[in-house]
């Protein structure tokens, strides 16, 4: 069945809601609007304002308290419209969320959901179009999952709210629309496992959220050259899956990390961090990473199209990877 | 300036000059928004894009108000002020292309329109985030003992952030010259404020840190010119900050992504029917100050300025590519 | 309770087996931190210690006027909370030790004690970190239709901070059963009140949030007492949330590394003859139910139960380095 | 001369106060407490309560208010108490300063300086022991440097105030009481290279802020058993002095970083992945990292000492890349 990513995750919620009566949603305009991405549309109407919640223009205090109701024994879904506006909510998603069950001693769990919009492409510009999935993946006590096939925007919601602990969910912005076929598989989803979207023999290319599609156009690209580019989607961004990605760097002996973040500091360089530490001697090649560009994003098409990781730039750091030049 | 005051029910005198000057800039503002509408169907403007439509006469009033040396911060919802301010039509619709002639070199589109001559700081997609920013601007200018204002306008939805209480105390603890001028328009996206706020009061919300506070009618642009005139002289003059709350309501959705499914058509209705292009217009006309004749003159010049703007726009130039990292620091001087 | 109420000039009447549990509690309180400030400089105790000597009435009447089944969420300085809950000296002496026995297993130290049993939500080292959190617990009692309370302490330095603004909004918004109590002892760290908020009537600032306010005087643990159960009773009826401004005094510097060279000694010693303890026990010798033998006796006992944690601290396990990473995550159930 | 390094601050911003009016200092207790470490002891007196000036706690408000007087002709060094605090400012450092110059088109230039300190090793447990300097030099517009010795303390200030973008200074807490020789060269510090405390042929240490005492620790050890450690100081995190780390990595062929931060996306992994691209040919081992264990930080002293990076542990992973046991 062919399906939207926005759908599919308008599924997942509805069927937390719909069976579990801890859970509830709240956020900036999550009800009466709908959802800034049209996600929960119709909930409001269907589950009431009290579990619907409409919070005001106030990060910290509705996640932090998203965090205390969680504490108090419900479910909470807090949804951040974006990750740009997550920064003013950072203190409590830290200093709170993730350090609390340890600090207690054991005592006390966090179960709560904390859904996020992330990313550029739409032309909004500077303030609009952050990706701090690295921060948030280097923050002991969280899991940070990031959705970026149909089958995983339906089937992650539940181990995230059945998880004890805080877990943070980034969804791509430009994925919403996007259509894809969901398999009979979808309810298997783990937080804990990366996933090869695509087997290939001579390189790895390690992609999340909304880079592992163009990884995937790139792949497809390469294979019209005659070379075979596995795709990982990472899927979990904290705890890595080191294990299914060295397995494929092991028997490509070469990668390329694609990833939205700015270059330094990004989450692609803890990956080479990881395949250095782990599979160096496996390696014919540096490891390589395609990331944006070290500006604020800016508005303009062009320069917005330049400053983010493409298929082209993809390929392009394959080829020159494996010594050859663009056909 | 008392707490709480309300706009007068007799129309508060105005020099016509500047009467048909504000009229001007209201019919201007409409003009260029419809246009934009128009031209991001078209996907000529892309990314967010908030029109003001409805709420000019709080701009337009306010911006009035300020000497061209005060300072303002504002949202993303913003063409206005820019236009009040005198910036070129061209220059903001050649940013929101995206053109090199941009007023933000295309970098900022619609919702970070700056312009350092002007003083105009910004346009900020932050909710809540130019209010710190407008409280340093105002204590440095106290600091340099100078006598500008800062303006800094925001929607009633950002009354909630913690960003407005630590910049309202800190702005009233240390009497800075800030004039906070709050754009109640009732709405934050699709919340009602009474649904965002537990005291819809916003005056009385204000007040609580001590600082003077009125209340304009916000389609009235006299109304609102006066409000922000007593509150920015008496920030001159070392009194502390002013808040202003002009009560106002936007015609339109959100932004050109809201389907608009939260409020009801006959409230939009009522308010089209006190439009503030409207108000003054009638309030001249039954002065004798305006004529339909005039009327119609100052909008074919207001059409016109939106012709030449979109020309200016669809014949600016892209940034060249490899400039894209110009700017992240500032340049050595040459 | 109206809004701004200040304590009745004539002593309220109290029962007398509640007045003499307090008084307990206040002694065990004061003998226990004189007890760590000592052992800071033996080095025993590391870290940040923050005491609450002299503002041991807030927290015992607080406290007392809690159901055992209410949730409480303190700051990093709560060992009076902590003991007046009822959690084991010996635990909370064992946790400032960082010992295994501690009651967060020696991982919180003296600023986030710990226990679920007794629903105490910690010790928060963030100024205004809790607020959110306790309006979140409040949520979920009200959402599961619960009658118990949430009771968050904080200074009144917090009220500054964006969390006590969001907070308060969203408590009072969704009328959620959440008492703020405001410990204002006049100071955060070194800086004064009227330094740091342009309106210094806490209760004024609590009102424009439409929440229902009162005023204590800290010194007097009835007064505490009563102010804090009534605004208990409320918040369990559903009438929202209630802000209780508590006015007290640290005696002691803000930390152990604080110099305390911005208060006048003159002022510390005023506030010290308006001691909590002093005054409580004067009313009930005068009213003759207390006399100082009861008193003596009271105080070896808190004394010896002081010696005992100690002990039962000194005796106490170092956590195997191996489970460092313990409970970062939640376990699997076994 | 010797000199504290919470003395060399202290004189540095005492220069910049006496000779710049537009400079002034602003925060938490800088004033009439005295700076929280004291560093600004005696200034409220002699600068006055507007130059000295005590801030409510409101760290969003404050920060963005510094930047706001930064863009209006001030001089403004805003002191943050610790890094734990400003996760409350994030967003106006991000949004607002480090953006603000690009996305207006070059227009407006902020120069903020906004100091804190960070790190742990006073059993301050969780909150209070963060490392968040990653987090900052990830971000493109803000240029973030740490001053690890009194030369440094002394002398990255007048630049930091120099420069006409926002500084992100990182003052290590444990530093402060730490004795040095001030050198001659002090004035000399510039904003772009990193240093090479102590040169060796065998491996090249990389530390940074309260690590730097750590690598110079274990390289005394190593030196006795006659390995030859080159200790880089990065002083500055962004942007990263890549010359320097190559040449020395080039020259020693081996090297470990040593960073205060969680492992998982720290800079250490940065400067791994930089050298993944740059010096991958010249490598005889993978490049290890000596960082924090991924734990919120607990209180008692023996799990606190466990969970940091400490000599024997640097010493350790050196041993390891030399195939080496310890003696
Ligand atoms: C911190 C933050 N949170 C959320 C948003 C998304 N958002 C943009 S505008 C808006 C509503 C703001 O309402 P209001 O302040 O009343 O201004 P108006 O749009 O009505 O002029 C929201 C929720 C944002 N831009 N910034
Ligand atoms: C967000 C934050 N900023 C700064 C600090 C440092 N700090 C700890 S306690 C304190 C003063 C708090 O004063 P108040 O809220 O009145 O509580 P009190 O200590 O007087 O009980 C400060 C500034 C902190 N812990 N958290
Ligand atoms: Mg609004
Ligand atoms: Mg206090």
């Amino acid at each position: 069945m062919k399906i939207t990513y926005r759908e599919a995750l308008r599924q997942a919620l509805h069927d937390a809601l719909a069976c579990d009566p801890r859970v509830f949603l709240m956020g900036e305009d999550v009800g009466k609007y709908g959802g800034s991405y049209a996600v929960s549309k119709g909930f409001f109407e269907e589950f009431g304002p009290e579990r619907i919640r409409d919070a005001p223009l106030s990060e910290l205090g509705f996640v932090g308290a998203g965090i205390g109701a969680a504490l108090g024994g419900m479910r909470p879904i807090v949804e951040v419209m974006t990750v740009n506006f997550s920064l003013l909510a950072l203190d409590q998603i830290v200093n709170t969320a993730a350090l609390y069950r340890h600090m207690s001693g054991g005592q006390f769990s966090v179960p709560v959901v904390i859904r996020m919009s992330t990313g550029a492409g739409r032309q909004l510009a500077a303030q609009h179009s952050h990706s701090f999935e690295n921060w948030y993946a280097h923050v002991p006590g969280l899991t940070v999952i990031a959705p970026a096939t149909v089958d995983d925007a339906r089937g992650m919601l539940a181990p995230a709210l059945a998880s004890p602990d805080p877990v943070i969910v980034f969804e791509h912005a430009m994925l919403y629309p996007m259509e894809g076929e969901l398999s009979p598989n979808w309810a298997k989803a783990d937080l804990c496992s990366a996933r090869v979207l695509r087997p290939g023999g001579d390189v790895t290319l390690i992609a999340y959220g909304g880079t592992v599609w163009k990884a995937m156009a790139a792949a497809e690209r390469l294979a019209s050259q005659g070379i075979g580019a596995e795709v990982i989607d990472l899927r979990v961004l904290r705890p890595l899956d080191d294990a299914t990605i060295m397995a494929s760097v092991r028997r490509t002996r070469r990668a390329v990390i694609v990833d939205e973040g700015w270059r330094s500091g990004s989450l692609a360089a803890e990956i080479m961090a990881r395949i250095m530490e782990q599979a160096f001697y496996d390696l014919d090649a540096p490891v390589a990473r395609v990331c944006s560009a070290e500006v604020p994003m800016p508005y303009a098409k062009h320069l917005e199209e330049a400053a983010l990781p493409q298929p082209e730039s993809v390929v392009a750091a394959v080829l020159q990877l494996l010594g050859k030049t663009a056909q | 300036m008392t707490s709480h005051e309300t706009a007068a029910p007799k129309p508060v005198p105005i020099e016509t000059g500047l009467a048909l000057a504000m009229l001007r800039d209201m019919v201007r503002i409409r003009r260029f928004e419809e246009r934009c509408a128009d031209l991001y169907g078209q996907q000529k403007i892309r990314g967010f894009l908030h029109l003001y439509i409805g709420e000019e006469a709080v701009g337009v009033g306010a911006v009035h108000a300020l000497a061209t040396d005060d300072s303002i911060v504002a949202t993303y919802r913003e063409h206005g002020h820019a236009l009040a301010r005198g910036i070129a039509a061209g220059a903001i619709m050649a940013e929101m292309y995206g053109k090199l002639e941009g007023c933000s070199r295309g970098r900022g589109g619609s919702m970070h329109l700056f312009d350092a001559k002007a003083r105009l700081y910004g346009g900020n997609a932050i909710v809540g985030g130019g209010l710190p920013l407008a409280t340093g601007l105002a204590l440095a200018e106290k600091m340099q003992g100078g006598r500008r204002a800062t303006a800094v306008f925001f929607g009633e939805g950002a009354v909630a952030e913690g960003a407005f209480h630590e910049s309202m105390n800190l702005a009233a603890l240390w009497k800075l010259p800030v004039v906070f001028f709050c754009e109640n328009n009732l709405y934050a996206m699709g919340t009602a404020l009474a649904r965002s706020e537990s005291q819809t009061d916003l005056c009385a919300k204000a007040a609580s840190y001590d600082v003077t506070t009125a209340r304009a009618d916000g389609m009235d642009v006299v109304a609102c010119y006066e409000a922000a005139r007593d509150a920015v002289n008496r920030v001159r003059d070392g009194a502390g900050p002013v808040f202003v709350e002009f009560q106002t309501y936007r015609y339109r959705a959100h932004s050109m992504f809201d389907p608009d499914l939260y409020r009801d058509k006959a409230e939009i209705e009522a308010w089209k029917k006190n439009g503030p292009i409207h108000n003054l217009t009638n309030r001249l006309k039954s002065e004798g100050k305006l004529t339909e004749q005039t009327f119609l003159a100052i909008d074919a010049e207001a059409q016109r300025e939106v012709d030449l703007a979109v020309a200016f726009a669809e014949e600016g130039t892209w940034e060249s590519v490899d400039d894209l990292a110009r700017d992240v620091h500032t340049q050595a001087a040459p």
